[in-house]
């Protein structure tokens, strides 16, 4: 069976360094490096709480444009069609859908 | 092809020896007490004769009660005698002549096993010394030793088709038979008259050969033949189901209890049902799509609606009944 | 198999399965299931979605039901109108005679056959339609996928020459029908080829020929319309018949003496023994052992069709009355499809497709004719303006779409003075809308209690209603998998074997790839004879452990003694002298395991290992001790010890009981002998890697559906358990 | 007796050259807990320099043969803890710890500090192999003085056994066994480096589970979320099972199978969501959840009972709300958790991995580990919505046991902008499907031909 520290000098040494830094930030402030009590703890930038909430909206208007962009392109023929509104209509239609889906996502527990 | 015409040869021969053999046992019956090898020599030649060997209750002591013997003997007891009105006998008597000719005609046929048959009214003294009271009865007389209880074939159990015997014959004595039947040649005949029929049929109605292409006639036909088909014929000609089911009150259950099974009327009228539902839509269907008098074509709608529904919930209920605990049910429980 | 790539699996020789032979899974296995997840796993990792190949497996059937219906949509618009395509695809979504194979974990070849099979259909028709190549070939191509999916191609194969034959019978020839159907011929011969599994057999098999006899008179007929410009209307009818009946006689004594010269093989049993119901009770016990091979009561008809059972001939009789090119088609693939429902059970699922299409096609036409006016273009714009309903209408929501066609019914009322009252339409509408919604239930409710119990996790229901999970099969399996050696040979009865192999990854002797019958047979001699012997096969086939399931305890009834006949016979068929069934029988024939039982029973392997030491145990206080729950009997030899087993391991609920082999060391002397005879018997089994004598039949328990749902069935579990040996590998 | 004396002597030699004779241990009161499958020592130490000069450390030690199952060693002086680093002493082969004091000691002045030692596999099943009917008994060889380069006034041993059925130990008067305690001591003058066997045989039924791989996953996601995952490789390293496993037994009596392990108890986080235990054969259906106010208690119940030399193997994730680990001030994010968790009491770890997963686009990244580890390469890990990676940071120690749960601190820069790449992605990939949607519709010709095709075949039917 392996030992925790072998007594060889490198793997003390790094052993030594180890146990400072903690003694350090249990003891003392380190002004080399923001410590950790300073901080603010971080919160995501999006209440996890409203994510279906979110999800659903984004995707109803999404598919909503979705549809509309689907049925244009098929009524439309060749002459009575306009190819800035079929791309604002896609556009609009990838912003809703897309960020719909990354909060579907964030919502069913994929955290990407 | 030229076994088989061997086989049928064979036993026409057998059956016409059959006829003038008596004089040769009435000969037999005086020698008393034969040697083995005489015996042995003697069952050879017989059985050369024909396969199945008659006993009378002489011969059966002679050649099978008697010890010494080297050769096992599958004994058929029956009584084929017609004011018996024993018709089991009669089938069992023709697997066993199918096993034996089959046995006769393999590329092991040995002298150390011979099929024999006692009648009864060739040999009651045989049935009463073995004390038994039924036909048929099959049974092994090994080499050597005493039958035992399993040495009788059990018929109740594994029926007397030709191939159980052989089995049995197999697990009795390590000799394996492969059966070979005489083609039944009933179906081809069958189909061939039906060919006939149609042929002859068509030439008759040569002139007028339309009526090949009345669609009716054929959807007709088709129809039929998938409501035999849904309606699980195909599971009644394998399984072959009662018709009916005596259930132990006493009355008569047209219905089957369970899910996994189905009684040969309960198709029937499962046929007429969906038959019904089928005919219903129909009519609806005609009524509306036709042209013509509307009265006519409203009642023609109310009735099909009306059949459609309540013979659709008829099955429905069926259906209830057989599978237990399935909740839905239209107009009647 | 995501691992090692494509060819690596085609040429991978599993040697974990079918010990000591092996076996060569890429020449045994329909590749197109394991291909298709292959590639689906491949592309979502190449996008970075890390999912398992296991939930790929699960998701995989449900995905295909989708496309099954949208395929399904799309043959039924080419074959009658696009509201009939609504309804047929609805029907697909939801009937129960197809989910029970597209229920998410069942993961089996039908699945993405009946895809296939669809897809192929549609393009055929469509092909037939416009007689355009491209179309044919289309077909090809898909025809390509159903053979690489699922044994079942032979139904296309022999079912799309019928449709041509009948067509010439019927004296529809047209140089559409010819170009689709010599396209389709000639491609789909050489792609069906390409299959390791299948190889040669398309010229090689009786199942294959009718095609090729087709597609011989479909060219002498083409021959003769072609010179039909150049002779006079008299002598073409004699040259006429005589060329085609010489083509087909031809043909037809060619096969014949092929066959008899043994240059095709003649039928395989399983296809024999369509024709001849009788075949396989007599002579593949293995096949008749598989309930799924049963012929089919009117029962599971209506189980697995309900409505549809009634309707469908009246979708029928419409496309017999208004016949067409494609419509023969239809009606050929419906005939001949009841019929093989009507023999097995299993084939239930290449029906249900097309009663879907005939059941669509006739309610669409009622519905049609009593929601609006009689004017010719009514079913066009009704197919318009409910072609945005396609996706929803698939996705099962049947009663929206009827919801909407009621209304539009409504405010049509007023506008018809000649045809029937609006009050009959009314009530007929709602009748049978009411009995679509039966349907609905119906099948709902049959989804959810016959073909939603998750595979091996059986649960029980207390009487106070709490459920009670009983997870005894993955218990016994996990402690294969960790607590014996890594290549510990486990045997047991072939049902078992993809989930050893799976779930334990340990080598085992049969599994449900049942392409060896001696194999099996060999297993079912161990079972089914008196320990001293069995231990002299084990020893032979060089066994460490054995599992057995035992449902004693708990009541399950689907345990290994309740297959032990099957075993038995399986075993005599290949032992005569070893085993007898009659041994296992009482004098009146009952197989008991009580005290009456025969000793033959009480002492053959089989019994002592399920019911070793179960005699001690008193199940309630009320119960005598040893009281086997699922054939309500107390056990006949209770107190006994084992002498070359020992009991390794025994789930909570005594369902799966291991034991393991005391190993003497006359092994090492045996092992490389069995090795010999192993490569021997591989060599002399050789032809049979191409057409194994009986075909993939798993699932045994799932035949017989049962509703009290405190019994349990299994599911299709096996065939993904199969397939992820390819990546255990 | 003898060879101690000679130890005396080659001590006296080295110490004289070590200078370091002037500290002696005036009292000593060793405390050995080996009631679980762990044996924990604390000793109470009283330290006086009896020397000129004042001294800033001191050693301690381990015999030679329990200096290879030594897992963790600390040394506190009231509550302080002190630096605690591996030395050698020439000429000693036992294990030897230096210990840095905080504040000098001066001549003359005495100390009181506690070390603590736990020590992992110093308890051997022994017979090792049992029937199913058996008890367990174990066999623990320690010391029974304080095993130090300094002379020892005073010493007196407590071994708190957790039983009363003790096969035998080691009579070295003066001894006395209360209920479940033996009682050593007290020793005067016990010489430096004195070696004298501790042995003990006794019945132990506690669980003799052995963690021989535990893997930490360690997902942070910037959305708010913390996933946890541990695939853990539990052995059951007590007296293995002889013969065969009778299920009627272990159902029938209650002391069939005493020693082995039916479940055990995990403790998560008081914030752990969405928890799922499961192997790679699907999910466990045997596990309870109860919430409790400072933690969630899960009780583990692995699919089959534990035997002694029985293996298993299962996976336990959790979710974590970030917002209890993470900290930040603008673009420096700290993650501050435990290295690794709690598994089960007194459990044991031959090897433990701790991986740590951060978003992509993360870097400057730097561990800051509380004792010694063994850190592995950097790797990249891809997953949904990644374009180049997730940077993967690995650390890797063996022969850990439960007082070895402690914080690390990563410390690492991250830009909050990249957290719009994700949605920007999906949002791209479909305008690029629309896109193609809108040329397909530009230039198809097929279609129309096709309609006509039909159309044909329409007319050709109805003639």
């Amino acid at each position: 069976m392996k030992n925790l520290c072998r007594p060889t000098r490198k793997q003390c040494v790094r052993h030594a360094i180890g146990v400072q830094f903690s003694q350090q930030n249990r003891s003392f402030i380190n002004f080399s490096k923001m410590d950790v009590a300073q901080m603010s703890r971080y919160v995501s930038p999006v209440n996890p709480a409203v994510f279906p909430h979110l999800t659903c909206v984004l995707m109803g208007i999404g598919i909503f444009f979705t549809a509309w962009f689907f049925v244009y392109e098929v009524t439309s023929n060749k002459l009575s069609r306009y190819i800035f509104k079929e791309l604002l209509i896609a556009l609009v239609a990838s912003i809703f859908l897309g960020s719909g889906i990354v909060f579907l996502a964030l919502w069913v527990g994929i955290y990407v | 092809m030229r076994t088989i015409w061997a086989v049928a040869f064979a036993t026409c021969l057998a059956i016409f020896l059959v006829c003038f053999t008596t004089p040769a046992q009435a000969q037999q019956k005086r020698r008393e007490g034969l040697t083995l090898s005489e015996k042995v020599q003697q069952l050879t030649e017989m059985s050369a004769k024909r396969s199945i060997l008659r006993f009378n209750g002489h011969k059966f002591k002679d050649f099978v009660r008697s010890t010494p013997r080297n050769y096992s003997m599958i004994v058929m007891f029956t009584a084929l005698a017609s004011q018996r009105q024993c018709v089991i006998c009669r089938h069992a008597h023709d697997e066993f002549v199918i096993v034996a000719n089959s046995f006769r005609y393999s590329q092991h046929h040995s002298n150390k096993m011979f099929f024999a048959m006692v009648d009864f009214d060739e040999g009651p003294d045989v049935f009463t010394s073995l004390n038994m009271n039924t036909a048929p009865v099959f049974m092994h007389f090994p080499a050597k030793g005493k039958p035992k209880h399993s040495d009788t074939m059990d018929i109740q159990r594994v029926g007397f088709a030709a191939e159980s015997i052989a089995k049995w014959i197999t697990e009795r004595t390590d000799i394996s038979i492969r059966v070979f039947r005489p083609p039944n040649y009933s179906g081809t005949v069958a189909v061939a008259m039906l060919f006939a029929f149609v042929a002859g049929f068509l030439y008759l109605k040569r002139n007028n050969l339309d009526f090949l292409y009345n669609k009716t006639l054929w959807a007709f036909a088709a129809i039929v033949f998938t409501l035999a088909m849904t309606s699980g014929q195909m599971w009644n000609h394998i399984r072959g189901p009662p018709f009916v089911h005596k259930t132990q009150s006493g009355g008569v259950a047209y219905i089957h209890g369970s899910s996994q099974g189905q009684l040969v009327l309960e198709t029937y009228i499962i046929i007429i049902l969906n038959a019904a539902i089928l005919l219903g839509m129909i009519l609806v269907t005609e009524a509306a799509s036709q042209k013509g008098d509307v009265r006519k074509r409203r009642i023609l709608a109310i009735v099909g609606m009306a059949i459609f529904t309540v013979f659709f919930s008829l099955v429905l209920s069926i259906f209830r009944n057989k599978a237990h605990g399935y909740p839905y049910s239209f107009l009647f429980k | 198999m995501v691992q090692h790539g494509f060819y690596n699996f085609l040429n991978w020789f599993d040697e974990r399965a079918w010990y000591p032979l092996g076996r060569i899974v890429g020449g045994t296995v329909y590749p197109g299931l394991m291909l298709t997840s292959g590639a689906i796993h491949h592309v979502l990792h190449s996008l970075n979605i890390p999912v398992h190949i296991r939930d790929i497996c699960v998701f995989l059937a449900p995905v295909f039901s989708g496309l099954t219906a949208i395929s399904t949509y799309f043959l039924t618009k080419e074959l009658w109108s696009p509201g009939a395509g609504l309804f047929a695809a609805s029907f697909i979504a939801i009937v129960p005679g197809y989910i029970s194979r597209s229920v998410a974990g069942s993961y089996d070849n039908e699945g993405i056959a009946i895809f296939a099979l669809q897809m192929t259909y549609f393009l055929w028709v469509k092909a037939v339609k416009t007689g355009s190549v491209f179309w044919a070939s289309m077909t090809a191509l898909s025809y390509f996928y159903m053979v690489s999916a699922w044994g079942g191609y032979v139904f296309i194969i022999n079912l799309i020459p019928l449709h041509v034959f009948a067509l010439l019978l019927m004296g529809r020839y047209s140089a559409r029908v010819y170009t689709a159907y010599s396209t389709f011929f000639i491609l789909g011969l050489l792609f069906s080829m390409q299959i390791p599994f299948v190889g040669f057999q398309p010229v090689r098999t009786s199942e294959h020929m009718a095609s090729a006899g087709v597609f011989v008179l479909l060219n002498a007929i083409g021959a003769i319309k072609y010179i039909q410009a150049l002779i006079s209307k008299s002598d073409l009818k004699a040259l006429f018949l005589t060329v085609a009946a010489g083509a087909a006689g031809a043909v037809f004594l060619g096969v014949v003496g092929l066959t008899y010269l043994g240059v095709i093989a003649p039928w395989s049993g399983r296809f024999y023994s369509l024709w001849d119901t009788g075949y396989a009770k007599i002579h593949i016990p293995i096949i008749a052992s598989v309930s799924e091979h049963q012929p089919t009561t009117w029962f599971s008809f209506f189980f697995d069709l309900h409505i549809l059972v009634g309707t469908f001939p009246v979708g029928l009789w419409y496309c017999i009355k208004s016949i067409n090119d494609e419509r023969v088609f239809v009606v050929l693939y419906a005939l001949s499809a009841v019929y093989f429902a009507g023999v097995m059970v299993r084939l239930m699922l290449t029906l249900t497709p097309v009663v879907c299409i005939l059941a669509g096609i006739a309610f669409s036409r009622l519905f049609e004719l009593y929601l609006k006016d009689e004017d010719p273009k009514t079913p066009i714009d009704e197919a318009d303006s409910e072609g945005d309903d396609a996706a929803e209408a698939i996705a099962g929501r049947k009663l929206y779409d009827k919801a909407g066609k009621m209304r539009r019914m409504r405010h049509e009322q007023p506008s018809e003075p000649t045809s029937l009252g609006a009050n009959i339409r009314m009530v007929s509408i709602v009748a049978t809308v009411m009995m679509l919604m039966m349907f609905a239930v119906h099948c709902t409710w049959v989804t959810s209690n016959a073909y939603s119990s998750p595979s091996i996790v059986l649960a029980s229901y207390g009487n106070d209603g709490s459920r009670q999970i009983l997870d005894d099969f993955r218990e016994a399996y996990y402690w294969l998998s960790q607590n014996t050696a890594d290549d510990a040979r486990v045997m047991s009865w072939w049902d078992y074997g993809y989930q050893i192999a799976g779930m334990a990854n340990r080598t085992t002797l049969v599994d449900n790839n049942t392409w060896n019958n001696s194999h099996i047979a060999l297993v079912g001699k161990a079972m089914s004879s008196n320990e001293s012997a069995a231990y002299e096969v084990m020893k032979a086939l060089d066994v460490d452990y054995v599992l057995v399931i035992f449902g004693g305890v708990i009541g399950y009834s689907g345990d290994d003694i309740n297959k032990f006949l099957w075993m038995v016979r399986i075993a005599e068929g290949e032992h005569p002298k070893d085993i007898r069934e009659s041994d296992f029988f009482t004098e009146r024939g009952e197989f008991r395991v009580d005290e009456e039982g025969t000793p033959t029973l009480l002492n053959c392997l089989m019994y002592k290992l399920s019911y070793y030491r179960f005699g001690e145990l008193k199940l309630d206080y009320r119960s005598p001790a040893g009281l086997d729950r699922t054939r309500q009997a107390v056990i006949g030899n209770k107190n006994f010890e084992l002498t070359y087993l020992e009991e390794a391991y025994t789930t909570e609920h005594w369902l799966v009981r291991i034991y393991k082999c005391v190993k003497s060391n006359l092994n090492v002397v045996w092992r490389p002998v069995y090795f010999i005879i192993a490569l021997f018997c591989r060599v002399k089994k050789e032809n049979e890697f191409n057409r194994p004598r009986i075909p993939v039949a798993n699932r045994v328990i799932k035949g017989n559906r049962l509703f009290v749902s405190k019994k349990v069935r299994i599911l299709s579990y096996t065939n993904e358990q199969e397939f992820l040996n390819a990546f255990y590998l | 007796m003898s060879h101690t004396r000679l130890l005396f002597l080659s001590f006296v030699i080295v110490v004289a050259g070590s200078a370091q004779a002037d500290l002696v241990n005036k009292n000593v009161e060793t405390v050995v807990d080996i009631s679980s499958q762990l044996a924990k020592i604390s000793n109470k130490v009283t330290v006086e320099n009896v020397g000129k000069t004042t001294l800033k450390s001191l050693i301690f030690g381990v015999p030679a043969h329990l200096k290879e199952r030594t897992s963790f060693v600390t040394a506190k002086v009231g509550e302080h803890l002190l630096r605690v680093t591996e030395t050698k002493l020439s000429g000693q082969d036992g294990g030897f710890w230096k210990v840095d004091l905080r504040s000098d000691l001066a001549a003359g002045r005495t100390l009181q500090l506690n070390i603590d030692l736990v020590l992992s596999r110093a308890l051997v099943p022994h017979p090792g192999q049992i029937t199913q009917k058996e008890k367990q008994l174990v066999l623990f060889e320690g010391n029974v003085y304080f095993y130090s380069p300094y002379l020892t006034e005073k010493q007196s041993l407590t071994v708190n056994l957790g039983t009363n059925s003790v096969e035998s130990y080691a009579r070295i008067q003066p001894v006395s066994q209360s209920d479940n305690k033996l009682n050593y001591g007290p020793y005067e003058k016990v010489p430096p480096f004195q070696e004298e066997r501790l042995n003990i045989h006794y019945e132990n039924n506690s669980p003799f589970l052995t963690i021989t791989r535990l893997e930490r996953l360690i997902e942070v996601s910037h959305w708010g979320n913390i996933a946890v995952e541990e695939t853990v490789d539990i052995e059951h390293q007590g007296a293995t099972l002889k013969g065969s496993f009778s299920r009627y037994e272990y159902q029938r009596e209650s002391q069939s199978g005493i020693s082995s392990v039916k479940s055990f108890r995990t403790a998560l986080p008081a914030s752990a969501v969405d928890v799922y235990y499961r192997d790679d054969i699907g999910n466990i259906s045997t596990s309870h959840m109860r919430v409790l106010s400072d933690s969630v208690e899960l009780e583990l119940r692995p699919r089959f009972p534990l035997f002694g030399g029985w293996k298993t193997h299962y996976t336990l994730g959790y979710n974590v709300p970030s917002y209890e680990y993470l900290f930040n001030q603008g673009d420096v994010f700290v993650l501050k958790m435990r290295l690794m968790d709690h598994v089960f009491d007194d459990m044991y770890i031959e090897h433990l991995i701790t991986k740590i997963i951060l978003p992509e686009g993360c870097h400057s990244i730097e561990l800051t580990a509380p004792y010694a580890v063994e850190r592995l390469k950097d790797t990249l890990h891809h997953t949904y919505l990644d374009t180049k990676g997730r940077p993967v940071i690995s650390v890797s120690k063996r022969q850990l046991v439960e007082n070895h749960i402690d914080d690390f601190e990563l410390r690492y820069n991250f830009a909050k902008v990249l957290m719009i790449q994700e949605p920007l992605l999906v949002i791209t990939a479909f305008f690029a499907l629309f896109v193609l949607v809108i040329i397909y519709v530009r230039l198809d010709f097929s279609i129309s031909e096709e309609e006509e095709h039909s159309r044909v075949d329409r007319e050709h039917k109805d003639k």
